[in-house]
């Protein structure tokens, strides 16, 4: 019986690698407008399909469609347009502080900025977002202060976290922005908690839960969705999908399921994927999860499909392991053109307005990265105490900690 | 005043702060319905409804994971690891979440939960029953380490640890939940009844953290312990009729330093004794601090009394157990130099 | 928006509690023969529905029908209830003995001792099995010495364990199974590791992962699905749903999904449900997974639906959270008498000889307890050394464990 | 003798471990077609091909729980975890399977992996890139644990920790991979190039682990170091003209207590140091250690410098870092007494 057939492991490789030419013909992308959008009680079971489509709303001629289409007048587009224009400014900026040593470390949202920043737009005041480090749009798109944020990129006298955290690792109640961890998926059940607590204390508020591609091989994924789906916690459960985990493909973490959106399958959470660089979709999405969750059906799993553009972060350099021209290649194109055509398209935009926009942007990240400077950056100006890092260890510094802060001079 | 086992006064004040403070809500693997395999969460579900005391998941990371969501969100969770040995798996939410969320966030957010887990041996329970991992939390900067040894204590320490605004480890040694031990274990189990710290106050009190208590004073050497080895260094030293100072630390973090410098100061010797493996165990650092904050008091070396280096075995815990032969010793070897 | 629905946390309960009248009316049983049998490289997402369903073989009138019968002879099926009958009699004998404190600590199987008998049988010389606490039927039926299991749950002078583990933490690499952890789930994903070993070594050997209903809410039970379906390693990943997780009904464990088998479908797991009180349709699937995994088409995830009807272990007392008689009314009946019953109606049994095994086990057990205990039990007799502490915690002993075993004494 | 930076001494290892015995597999996060993110496994893929050298989903206790099974089936996985900060998802297998797997079943399986990782800060990697958790690992009975501070000693050692047979914590600091650091981190970057212990010899050649290294031999005071800590002391002697003994440990378990305890007597003066959080780490241990070992030699109580006892900040990276002013003041303090 043993020795008939010899083993041999399987070990999943992307289609190309440097040298190739990018392929995304395997990705199969439903046609916008195309997919149904179901009652949001409807039960998880009649909906399997749609953990394998792709939601869209915006067609190829820049024109809303279908069932999921019709929830944003063009104020709110605008909005979203500026918001994601704002974050792609903000990011180039911050690239080049980091360059010039004014940071030690970034991470762009290149090619993403749709999926945070339609999603807000579809929670209420006090809902909690607990965020992946790349959700910055969350922020800027509850307009958060761009300059706070610098502050916190340069670890600089009126950073809000007194320079105890990597950059870009925010924290803000106050915009329903949960401290960001540098340890992958912890997050992702401390919503589900937060979100059962609001269900405990027969609260209206709800919980978002961001998690990468590749964080959902982590534990706390699955920890997440059992207890998300034991007490039905109201909470919407987000996996942005940028196809890659710094140099790994995310058919690593994958594996043999089609998508990721199927791990809801097993726990019987409705689960839905969207097109990620499609603002309109991403909202009406984000909506239907949203409202779920607050009318006490319970959690919904969404998989926003979409691709990360640039490195991982200012320590990578992705050209070691995937062609250069395959961000160019990707069949769901760039969430800020999209938009500035629809918006074109329904004629409430122009390319005049767009570009006078985008200076306008420039000029207000500009401005605050000014007024962030004057504050200091990681090596040079203001910056916090050395008696920070001894304080908020505690909320009563304990006999040996003050010793230490003593001995230390401070 | 009422008698009280540890479990009873464990289980009283999770009443009386579920009682006072709606926001304090109970939770763990078989804690709800059932009361906890120990029982010390029985009737808080049908006194405070599924809600606040419920069952889990088995799921340690889960666990306390959702428990910090809960406190970021303002809750007071006060949850239950069914054994310290299973705390591993939430050991990535504890050490870089719950201890680190109020520096990192500014104090934005905080976690203010108490974890207690059942730990300790001497119940036969082998090695995933009898672990006493309190060294792997006393190195993490943002955690508080309570070790009760007593009913009275365990009741006002824990309705501390549940007000104190951060994470608070609470470790109940299993071994004094029904009664207290001196490490005698071929002798008659003695039922806290009539022991006079099993005297518990009704109602609510709490016991701060951070202090110590000397459980007999003395002036021939210094004994520092916590948990079920007070008992076995109390009565070891009436046994062998030394003059020996029993400091019971109760708590390891924040640890009452005054308490522990002024008694070897004033004996010149100190023996340190704890269950846990010696190597890196909480030992270590009693015994560095102790020579440096008293080392021109000191006649002898610090000695340690601990558990061996090896996994908590099955058939040899009593040789493995640091039990009054080996306390004993290591007294009088300090006595002697 | 917020304010409309006042949220509430959903804690699942089960059906019936201490005093209620036990009532298993909601689970749906399929009628035995009903359920196809696949070809075992089968496209997982054409047999979803066997995630729901339960393969049975022996009907109500004891009879083996459709797809999953034939498999075995009637020697082959005198072994397995000989199996199951040696297992129950070592069960009675050491729930006894540790009553009479010749050990500190049993787990018994009553009820579900189909599964890990049936189960094994269906492996080949070479697999290794990862248990957990509740599958002594592999060692049973694969006729490890009782005396040997006895020795170790007596800690005695023979213990092969060494009196280092907690009674019934077996280990036996001949006998194709993995030491015993105390800590749950941590086996399931080293099954995987061990299946990839072999398919790295062009192997045939395959692996067998363990876990309880309860214990796949732990983290890695995740762990191990990712890395099965990311790697297709040749492993049967077993789920034994009895019912109960200590004193807690599946329910918590297992949230709005209607069953343990579907959690597979989130990776493309093919998974099976099958009745674990059926040695028959046991032995059936349990064939089918194997066969798959050996010819390389990777995992399986398969459910045993079965009922704990005794204790969780000799610490606990299930009269406090579970209804006295809610064994009795398990749907599923007693799996040896079930085997009995078919062995009889095809004429390959007799109440006489049954009696007659019986008698014949029985002296069998007791006969090998008595050599066990003249190498002692717990607390008399032969006991292992102090020594075998400090052996073995390394290859070679580091000096400070030798000055510590020296300071002890030995 | 070619000059290796620590990162090619570690990926030399690797080659020359995988080249020797065909059960040697490597796998982590980003560890194959990529190489790591510190590219210590770059070109193996290449080379061995994907089954021995593969990138795996991020799920730190699936990779050390899947190497456990890999290794009791025969293997010899060295794994990467992608720095030390993520290791605690895995702490569970560590601790109950990996270290505890030969004890339980009486050798019946075995976890002859290596863990490696990189450690410690000096990189403005903030608290999730920049700790150091050794003192988590040393508590533990059944797990060595490994430091290299040289390109020479890290390709040793790592060849030994593989081919030892039990689990082998190894921790890479990361602020040597790319040259020596004497904690002056206001002074321009020194190569590994034109340091003598840079100098790798080519092919199989293996550091006994256990084994301590006198780096600077002296007898006014003991320094006792291991990885960056050891370049920041050797420095600071230097600078200060003080004639101290500089230990590097290398491996913290086994200690080589002998060499430790041969230079405290000689000197009878010590100072510990070490990056992680002052309390519980593993300077408690080595201080218990010596004073034990060394009382009635010491002449002043043994001084620990460690980062302190709060998260690993980001801002103030040097001023938690125990640099060469810290080292320096205690070993002043301590000549003075
Ligand atoms: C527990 C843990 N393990 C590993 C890492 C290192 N790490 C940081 S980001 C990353 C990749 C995450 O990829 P994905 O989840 O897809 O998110 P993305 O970066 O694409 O947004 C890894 C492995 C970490 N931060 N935490
Ligand atoms: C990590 C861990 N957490 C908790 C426990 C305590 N515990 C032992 S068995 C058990 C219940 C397991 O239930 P299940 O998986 O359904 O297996 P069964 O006992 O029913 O066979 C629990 C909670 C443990 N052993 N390990
Ligand atoms: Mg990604
Ligand atoms: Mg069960």
């Amino acid at each position: 019986m043993a020795g008939e057939t010899r083993l041999s492991l399987h070990v999943p490789e992307p289609e190309v690698r440097p040298g190739d030419t990018p392929d995304f013909s395997n990705v199969a992308i439903d046609r916008a407008g195309t997919i149904r959008r179901p009652e949001i009680d409807v039960v998880p079971e009649e909906i399997r399909d749609l953990a394998f489509s792709i939601i869209r709303v915006l067609n190829r001629d820049a024109e809303a469609v279908g069932p999921w289409s019709g929830l944003l007048d063009a104020d709110e587009l605008r909005d979203g347009l500026r918001h994601m224009m704002t974050l792609r400014a903000f990011d180039a900026r911050m690239m080049l502080a980091q360059r010039q040593g004014k940071t030690s470390f970034y991470m762009q949202h290149l090619g993403e900025e749709a999926v945070a920043c339609a999603f807000r737009k579809a929670l209420a005041p006090g809902d909690m977002n607990f965020p992946t480090y790349r959700q910055a749009g969350l922020l800027i798109a509850d307009d958060y202060p761009l300059v706070e944020m610098m502050n916190q990129i340069f670890s600089n006298e009126r950073d809000p976290l007194k320079g105890r955290q990597l950059p870009i690792m925010y924290s803000s109640r106050a915009h329903g922005f949960f401290s960001i961890s540098g340890n992958l998926a912890t997050q992702f059940v401390q919503a589900v908690g937060w979100a059962m607590a609001s269900a405990i204390k027969h609260d209206s508020k709800i919980a978002a839960a961001w998690i990468g591609d590749g964080s959902t091989a982590e534990s706390d994924f699955h920890a997440g969705l059992v207890f998300a789906s034991t007490y039905k916690a109201p909470v919407v459960l987000n996996i942005v999908n940028n196809q890659w985990a710094i140099s790994t493909f995310q058919g690593i973490a994958r594996g043999g399921a089609g998508t990721f959106a199927a791990r809801g399958h097993g726990f019987a959470i409705p689960a839905l994927r969207v097109d990620g660089n499609d603002y309109l979709a991403v909202h009406a999405v984000a909506r239907w999860a949203v409202e779920r969750a607050r009318a006490n059906l319970g959690p919904t799993l969404v998989e926003y499909v979409t691709y990360r553009a640039g490195a991982h972060s200012t320590s990578d350099d992705p050209t070691a392991y995937r062609p250069q021209t395959e961000s160019d290649s990707w069949p769901l194109g760039d969430p800020v053109m999209r938009l500035k055509a629809h918006l074109i398209r329904i004629g409430a935009w122009s390319e005049e307005r767009h570009a006078q926009a985008e200076a306008e942007i420039a000029d207000t990240v500009v401005a605050a990265q000014r007024e962030a400077e004057r504050h200091g950056t990681l090596h040079a100006g203001g910056h916090p105490s050395p008696r920070d890092m001894f304080e908020g260890v505690y909320a009563e510094m304990p006999p040996h900690l003050r010793r230490q802060r003593q001995r230390a001079g401070y | 005043m009422a008698t009280m086992t540890m479990i009873e006064a464990i289980r009283d004040a999770l009443d009386v702060a579920m009682g006072r403070d709606d926001d304090v809500v109970v939770f763990g693997e078989d804690v709800g319905y059932f009361g906890g395999v120990f029982r010390c969460t029985q009737g808080l579900q049908a006194k405070y409804g599924k809600t606040r005391c419920f069952d889990t998941p088995i799921n340690e990371s889960g666990i306390v994971g959702t428990a910090i969501g809960m406190a970021a969100y303002g809750l007071r969770p006060c949850l239950e690891i069914q054994f310290a040995d299973y705390v591993y798996p939430a050991y990535d939410q504890i050490v870089s979440e719950a201890a680190r969320l109020r520096h990192r966030s500014n104090g934005d957010f905080t976690a203010p939960l108490t974890i207690r887990m059942p730990t300790g041996g001497g119940i036969f329970g082998g090695q995933t029953h009898s672990q006493s991992p309190e060294a792997l939390f006393t190195h993490v900067a943002g955690l508080k380490t309570v070790v009760p040894s007593n009913p009275r204590d365990a009741k006002g320490l824990l309705l501390a640890a549940i007000e104190d605004d951060d994470p608070v480890i609470f470790l109940e040694p299993k071994r004094l939940y029904n009664g207290p031990f001196d490490g005698h274990h071929e002798r008659a189990v003695t039922p806290w009844a009539g022991h006079p710290l099993a005297e518990v106050p009704a109602g609510y009190y709490s016991e701060p953290l951070g202090r110590a208590a000397i459980r007999r004073p003395g002036a021939a050497a210094t004994v520092l312990a916590y948990g079920t080895m007070v008992h076995v260094a109390l009565a070891d030293v009436a046994a062998r009729g030394i003059d020996a100072e029993v400091v019971d630390l109760r708590t390891l973090l924040p640890l009452d330093l005054d308490c522990i410098a002024a008694s070897v100061r004033k004996t010149g010797r100190c023996v340190v004794v704890h269950e846990a493996t010696l190597t890196s165990g909480f030992g270590a650092e009693l015994a560095a601090l102790v020579q440096e904050h008293c080392f021109f008091h000191l006649e002898a070396p610090v000695a340690r009394v601990t558990g061996w280096d090896t996994p908590y075995p099955h058939a040899q815990e009593w040789d493995y157990f640091p039990g009054p032969a080996r306390v004993g010793e290591a007294l009088a070897a300090v006595l002697e130099i």
